[in-house]
């Protein structure tokens, strides 16, 4: 148990510490690179709690696709002036002691079960792995073969497994792939790619690039750029 | 493995110490420690052999020799002393840098790729050579590899140049699109074999080659295809080398790289390309499995002449030596294609992946799975085995014997 | 490793028992609780839209580590079943929060796109 | 690719003040145009189906002017002459052009002569022109972005003028 | 409340980036010297190419203006540095139409066989160079190999392996040695069956044809209005070569050979062994054209080098042209003339007052013409499309910068 403890310890250490650093730092792509360790080390505890499924796909979808898009998101919009945007520290102070009684809260109410507390552990050898991906992929087709059966002689499959919420999920997830590209593409005024003419006059979105980022005009030029349906009625 | 040599370390120690822990801790302790400093030599030695190999491959394509004058005639030693000439290099970081970012993300590639070797077998039953034996491993070791994709996008980033963040940028689309293709391959030999264990996988393809799930029906051989293309794409060879496509990007995201951290990017690479390859082996290519039946495994004449003991080991190591040997002509494979096509661009990359591998891939799975399911006794809709779950869940009642792991998930083939 | 002298010093500490009593489900349950409050304060302090996401994202793992810890059948004790309960909702919410994530980003680059920000605290007008 | 012999009565014919003088040459014939009407000329020769120069070989400028008074005789009066060779890739035709300007328009101030630019009609001109400029100095009016091409933006003087000096210094560089 | 967008200055685009400026060069693998392309992108989508050239001006005419004809004879050399015999060449033809003079025959069939050779290594670059631009190495490293040879032959004709300063007015330094021709003829006949093996490599190559077909494609119109020349303005379809449709004074150097102009006629190029077909994707003017083009001349510049051989061996006398006095005093006059080199129509224009150097020696340079193209060209393509219109082009920036 020692080397469990050990490591949970180390991967618990890992994911609150990253996880303190994302809020700490200002600059957004030092926080995707903390998140993303935090998430590793989250897929850690995971394999440490037997759930070796789960650690793998936190790994391949979690940090390997979701935190990747959200890096190329990062690095689609890290402009220098948005790159540290920092907060007042009124806003800071107030959210640390939320955060604060928050977590205070959640963990007292954690060790107040004591079934919880891990005082009657199962023992495990640490040679072997749990198999769960064959229980799991039966679960999502409805059999639950892990549990046992209430009487001998029933059948195993009559148990309900998540077959309708793994339906529902993947057409979720299709929907919304769908809506998510739909969302992403946007319109906008000519800009320099279909300027043809070198001599035509630059586009009102050239103008807009050049003008002073911070300043409020440039958020109104924008918006009446960018909404061509009342231009157009 | 482990819990041989775990034994093995921890009657030492305990003689050595004086005393056995109940815990077995310290055996633990040195055998994850041996067989790190293992995966580390082979993937750093590989590393070495690799650049040679490629560098003589190249040579000979392109009518030369290729290096031919540190150590002796074939020029062994050369990626000795290029290693030497990068540790001395200056460790050049751009006056703009997140100096935390440029200096970690070529650890973060090389950490991805070893721990991806972390549930690689090296060699099948009785003597897994395996660090972790994962019921997952084959989802494990490409979500793993998938991770190598920091390292590229930190440095791109970080790197303040335009340049490395083109190749970051493209690196991150082409690795997050590839990876969907190559998880959607490696599927179709977890669903032959019932299981995602490597072990199991490897084990089911015993007995020579036409028993391998290359040649178990048309559409896995097309998707073996795929996943080789994908599987390339995903670990930057060329032809889709564009996060470092030197026409175009100058050095792509390591353009501001030098010396050591420099060179760690190339091992890393050039350990994600064997693990690739390895992983092809074994998913496709009879993993440690003779291309004729050897009986090297158990029961065969290696253990009858020598004993299940030293038999048995033998017959692994030679299966690790065969399944190297079928890595190793992979990467040679991925080499000549390097230094005889042109590179893919960034659009026809997508395309590639997006309009071409993708469907196949799912129609050749569609393909296997209706083909498996048609086969005499090919149907996996055999009574589960529950009772046997459970009991294994429950934990030391029913631990079966130590390097007995029960095969129970696999399919119809044998 | 971890053997602490906990007779005599320890029990005075709030939430001793982290360190000295066996790895149970409550403690992953702090681990949980840690990940969920960083998210809050961070979708609460951060005025980058991807800062808000990404706390976002860290609550749905502090809420997965505890799915997970409480289904573990090695934490609680109960060998009885697989515990898989806390996995496949662990997987559900993996799958949702990629598709959240998917959505959050096209909103994000939409926004960024249309008003040239990415700092929430400048968009004032629901419209454009 | 021969020269058209009857080009230079053509020319004359049409535009009769346009042509300042023709030459049928030794070697290679050429005509010499008026610059006030160069810019007509050229889109007629362009244009006219007849002629239908299509193809602007190149340009190049040639100061007359020397300080040698052995040399004095053969170079004449100081002037800069503008050489246009146009082709007619279809009929295999060539023919050369001359604009004779003077060195500056303004000496006092060094500014330089001007002559309308032809990039509209041939986009070959538009680099030509821009050499012709950074390297003789010629300024072309209504030329689409005219720079200085082969030497440094901030380089002082047109260099293939018979009167260049090198500089002795450029940023720290010895010049001679 | 209409949806649907009217305005064509208003696009859809997948995810907007925000526009870069991007220095490609001049230290860039792939700008093929010291150019410097100035890149507005947008994402990976170039909006504008501007290039910036003069990296390496030696305001070689002005040197010319100060020597003696015969010797800027190297300082053409080091103009197209790839094909230094072809610049010697147009230089000499220049001054020779001065003189009025014209060489004896076995001079003509000389330089007819150096000038071919010439083109024939400067090709070779181009298409070495061409694949190395595309992320394929091995073609380069053949295409040096067979280069070799031809230098070779250079050095054993002139003792010079890049800047031979052999062709010079009135002839040739020396006469080739006792059995060059012999070790020609055999090198030709090594290298010509090796060439559908780069056809294979490369021009026929799937990704090859991905990455050119459709790029950069420069319609003859717009090709002619460029002043472009050589193979990129015939892959443009023009159909136009000096060697047949050049002043007189040039032509009649290829007088009594049997050659065709490289160009696509009525959809079909003439018939060359062993060259693939052209795909069905690749568009007039792109630039796998050009490419093929290049090819196609290589074949062609084989065969007019053994007829030259052929040629030379007949002929009676062994007067191969002797160089003009190196002080001799020019004829008043002025002179332009244009020879058909590698890369295009390179220009001299000679303007003489009776003093043994040039008052005006200016060369129109074809790889200048070729390059201005690019920014026409380049616009709206993607970053990796830069090089290989760049390397289609196959510009020499000695030549461009002069």
């Amino acid at each position: 148990m020692i080397w469990h403890s050990f490591f949970f310890a180390l991967f618990a250490a890992l994911a609150c510490g990253f996880a303190l650093a994302v809020v700490l730092t200002s600059n957004v792509v030092r926080m995707a690179f903390y998140l993303v360790l935090s998430l590793s080390a989250t897929a850690g505890l995971y394999f440490l709690a037997g759930a070796d499924f789960v650690g793998s796909m936190q790994l391949m979808i979690y940090v390997g696709g979701t935190l990747v898009l959200l890096i190329f998101g990062v690095m689609l919009t890290a402009q220098e002036e948005f790159i540290r945007i920092s907060t007042r520290p009124a806003e800071v102070a107030l959210a640390a002691m939320v955060g604060l009684a928050l977590l205070i809260l959640l963990s007292s109410a954690a060790f107040r079960v004591p079934a919880w507390r891990g005082d009657t552990p199962a023992e495990r050898s640490l040679a072997l792995t749990p198999q769960t991906v064959g229980p799991i992929a039966m679960a999502l087709l409805g059999l639950r073969v892990d549990q046992a059966p209430p009487t001998a002689d029933s059948p195993p499959n009559d148990r309900p497994g998540y077959v309708l919420i793994f339906e529902i999920i993947s057409v979720h997830l299709l929907v919304v792939l769908v809506g998510a590209a739909y969302l992403a593409r946007g319109r906008i005024g000519a800009n320099s790619l279909v300027r043809q003419d070198p001599s035509q006059p630059a586009s009102d979105l050239d103008d807009l690039a050049d003008a002073d980022p911070s300043g409020s005009e440039l958020l109104e030029a924008s918006q009446t750029l960018d909404s061509p349906a009342e231009t157009g009625a | 493995m482990a819990v041989t040599l775990n034994r093995a370390l921890d009657a030492l120690t305990g003689w050595l110490v004086g005393s056995i822990g109940d815990d077995a801790a310290c055996g633990y302790a040195l055998a994850a420690i041996l067989q790190a400093g293992m995966l580390l030599n082979l993937v750093a030695i590989s590393g070495l052999v690799f650049i040679w190999l490629e560098r003589k491959i190249a040579g000979r394509i392109q009518d030369r020799l290729g290096p031919t004058r540190t150590g002796g005639r074939f020029g062994w030693l050369q990626t000795i002393a290029d290693g030497l000439k990068l540790l001395c290099k200056e460790d050049l970081m751009p006056g703009k840098a997140d100096w935390l970012l440029f200096r970690l993300a070529p650890y973060i590639g090389l950490a991805a790729s070893l721990s991806a070797f972390l549930a690689l077998p090296f060699s099948g039953m009785p003597h897994p050579f395996v660090a972790q034996r994962l019921d997952v491993a084959v989802f494990f070791v490409l979500a793993v590899l998938g991770l190598e994709v920091f390292s590229v996008i930190l440095a791109g980033y970080s790197s303040a140049s335009k340049w490395s963040l083109f190749g970051a940028m493209r690196e991150a689309a082409q690795v997050v699109s590839y990876e969907v293709p190559l998880g959607l391959c490696a599927v179709t030999p977890v669903m032959l074999a019932g299981s995602m264990d490597l072990v199991t996988i490897g084990d089911a393809q015993q007995g020579g080659f036409w028993n391998w799930y290359l040649l178990h029906s048309p559409f896995a051989f097309i998707t073996f295809g795929v996943y080789f293309t994908c599987a390339t794409a995903s670990v930057n060879r060329a032809p889709f080398d564009l996060a470092e496509a030197e026409s175009e990007l100058v050095g792509g995201f390591h353009t501001e790289y030098s010396g050591l951290r420099w060179s760690l990017f190339f091992l890393a690479e050039y350990g994600s390309m064997m693990l690739v390859s390895l992983l092809a082996a074994i998913l496709f290519l009879g993993g440690w499995h003779g291309v004729l039946p050897l009986g090297l495994g158990s029961g065969g004449w290696l253990e009858a002449l020598l004993g299940t003991g030293i038999g048995g080991y033998l017959g692994a190591l030679l299966g690790l030596v065969l399944l190297l040997t079928k890595g190793l002509l992979l990467v040679i494979f991925m080499m000549w294609a390097r230094w005889s096509l042109p590179r893919l661009r960034i659009d026809q990359v997508m395309t590639t992946c997006l309009k071409y591998c993708t469907p196949i891939a799912a129609v050749c799975f569609l393909g296997a799975t209706l083909w498996q399911a048609s086969l005499p006794n090919g149907l996996l809709l055999r009574p589960y085995n529950a009772e046997l779950l459970r009991a294994q869940a429950a934990g030391p009642v029913a631990t079966p014997p130590a390097d007995v792991l029960i095969v129970d998930t696999a399919g119809g083939r044998p | 490793m971890l053997a602490l002298p906990s007779d005599t010093l320890l029990p005075l500490l709030p939430m001793a028992s982290l360190l000295t009593s066996p790895i149970g489900v409550a403690h992953y349950l702090v681990v949980g609780a840690v990940l969920f409050t960083a998210g809050i304060v961070c979708m609460a302090t951060k005025r980058n839209l991807l800062g808000v996401l990404m706390g976002v994202e860290l609550v749905l793992n502090g809420a997965n580590i505890n799915f997970v810890a409480i289904g573990s059948p090695y934490l609680r004790g109960d060998a009885a079943t697989l515990g898989l309960d806390g996995q496949l909702m662990a997987l559900f919410v993996i799958v949702l929060a990629a598709a959240e994530a998917a959505v959050a980003l096209a909103i994000a680059l939409n926004f960024y796109n249309t008003v040239g920000t990415i700092d929430v605290d400048r968009a004032s007008q629901l419209r454009g | 690719m021969q020269h058209d012999p009857a080009i230079s009565e053509q020319l004359r014919e049409r535009f009769p003040e346009a042509v300042v003088s023709a030459s049928p040459g030794p070697i290679d014939p050429w005509i010499e145009i008026a610059p006030e009407r160069l810019a007509e000329v050229a889109a007629w020769l362009k244009n006219d189906p007849a002629q239908d120069y299509d193809y602007l070989n190149g340009l190049c400028v040639i100061d007359y002017f020397t300080a040698d008074k052995k040399l004095a005789e053969a170079v004449g009066a100081a002037r800069l002459v503008v050489v246009y060779h146009l082709s007619n890739l279809s009929r295999k035709r060539q023919l050369t052009l001359k604009v004779t300007l003077p060195r500056w328009a303004n000496a006092a101030s060094e500014t330089p002569p001007t002559l309308p630019s032809l990039a509209a009609l041939w986009a070959t001109a538009e680099w030509h022109e821009c050499e012709a400029y950074d390297l003789s100095g010629v300024e072309f009016t209504n030329h689409p972005h005219l720079r200085r091409i082969l030497c440094p933006e901030d380089w002082v003087g047109h260099p293939l003028r018979k009167d260049y000096q090198m500089p002795l210094e450029y940023h720290g560089i010895r010049g001679r | 409340m209409q949806t649907s967008v009217e305005d064509p200055r208003v696009l859809e685009f997948d995810v907007r980036t925000d526009e870069m400026l991007v220095n490609m060069g001049p230290q860039h693998p792939s700008t093929h010297g010291v150019l410097r392309l100035v890149l507005r992108t947008d994402g990976e989508v170039v909006s504008e190419v501007t290039p910036h050239i003069g990296y390496l001006h030696r305001c070689a005419e002005k040197i010319g203006e100060n020597l003696a004809v015969r010797q800027w004879i190297p300082y053409t050399d080091r103009m197209d540095y790839l094909a230094a015999m072809n610049m010697n060449l147009g230089w000499s033809l220049a001054v020779e139409k001065l003189h009025g003079y014209a060489p004896p025959e076995r001079g003509r069939h000389l330089r007819v066989i150096i000038a071919e050779l010439g083109r024939i290594a400067s090709h070779l670059v181009g298409m070495g160079a061409y694949g190395l631009d595309l992320g394929s190495f091995s073609p380069f490293l053949y295409a040096f190999r067979e280069r070799e040879k031809i230098l070779d032959l250079f050095e054993q004709a002139c003792g010079a392996r890049l800047t031979y300063s052999y062709l010079t007015p009135g002839g040739a330094t020396a006469d080739l040695p006792a059995g060059w021709t012999t070790r020609c003829l055999k090198m030709l006949d090594e290298f010509e069956p090796i060439l559908p093996e780069y056809h294979t490599l490369l021009t026929s190559n799937a990704i090859f044809v991905k990455r050119t077909c459709k790029v950069g494609v420069l319609t003859a119109d717009r090709a002619i209005s460029y002043g472009v020349s050589g193979p990129v303005l015939r892959g443009s379809g023009v159909d136009f070569d000096l060697r047949r449709d050049g002043e007189p004074c040039y032509t009649q150097m290829y007088a009594g050979y049997d050659f065709q102009v490289i160009v696509e006629r009525a959809g079909s190029y003439p018939a060359t062994t062993g060259a693939p077909p052209p795909p069905p994707e690749a568009v007039l003017g792109d630039s796998w054209h050009r490419f093929y083009v290049r090819m196609l001349e290589v074949v062609q510049s084989i065969s007019l080098v053994r007829q030259a051989i052929a040629l030379y061996e007949a002929e009676e006398g062994l007067d191969h042209g002797q160089p003009f006095k190196l002080g001799a005093k020019l004829p008043v006059g002025e002179t332009y003339l244009e020879t058909e080199a590698p890369r295009g129509q390179m220009g001299f224009y000679l303007v003489s007052l009776g003093q043994p150097n040039p008052w005006r020696a200016r060369a129109r340079s074809s790889s200048f013409c070729n390059l201005s193209v690019i920014g026409e060209i380049g616009r709206g393509c993607l970053i990796a499309d830069i090089p290989a219109i760049v390397g289609s082009l196959d510009i020499v920036m000695g030549e461009i910068d002069r």
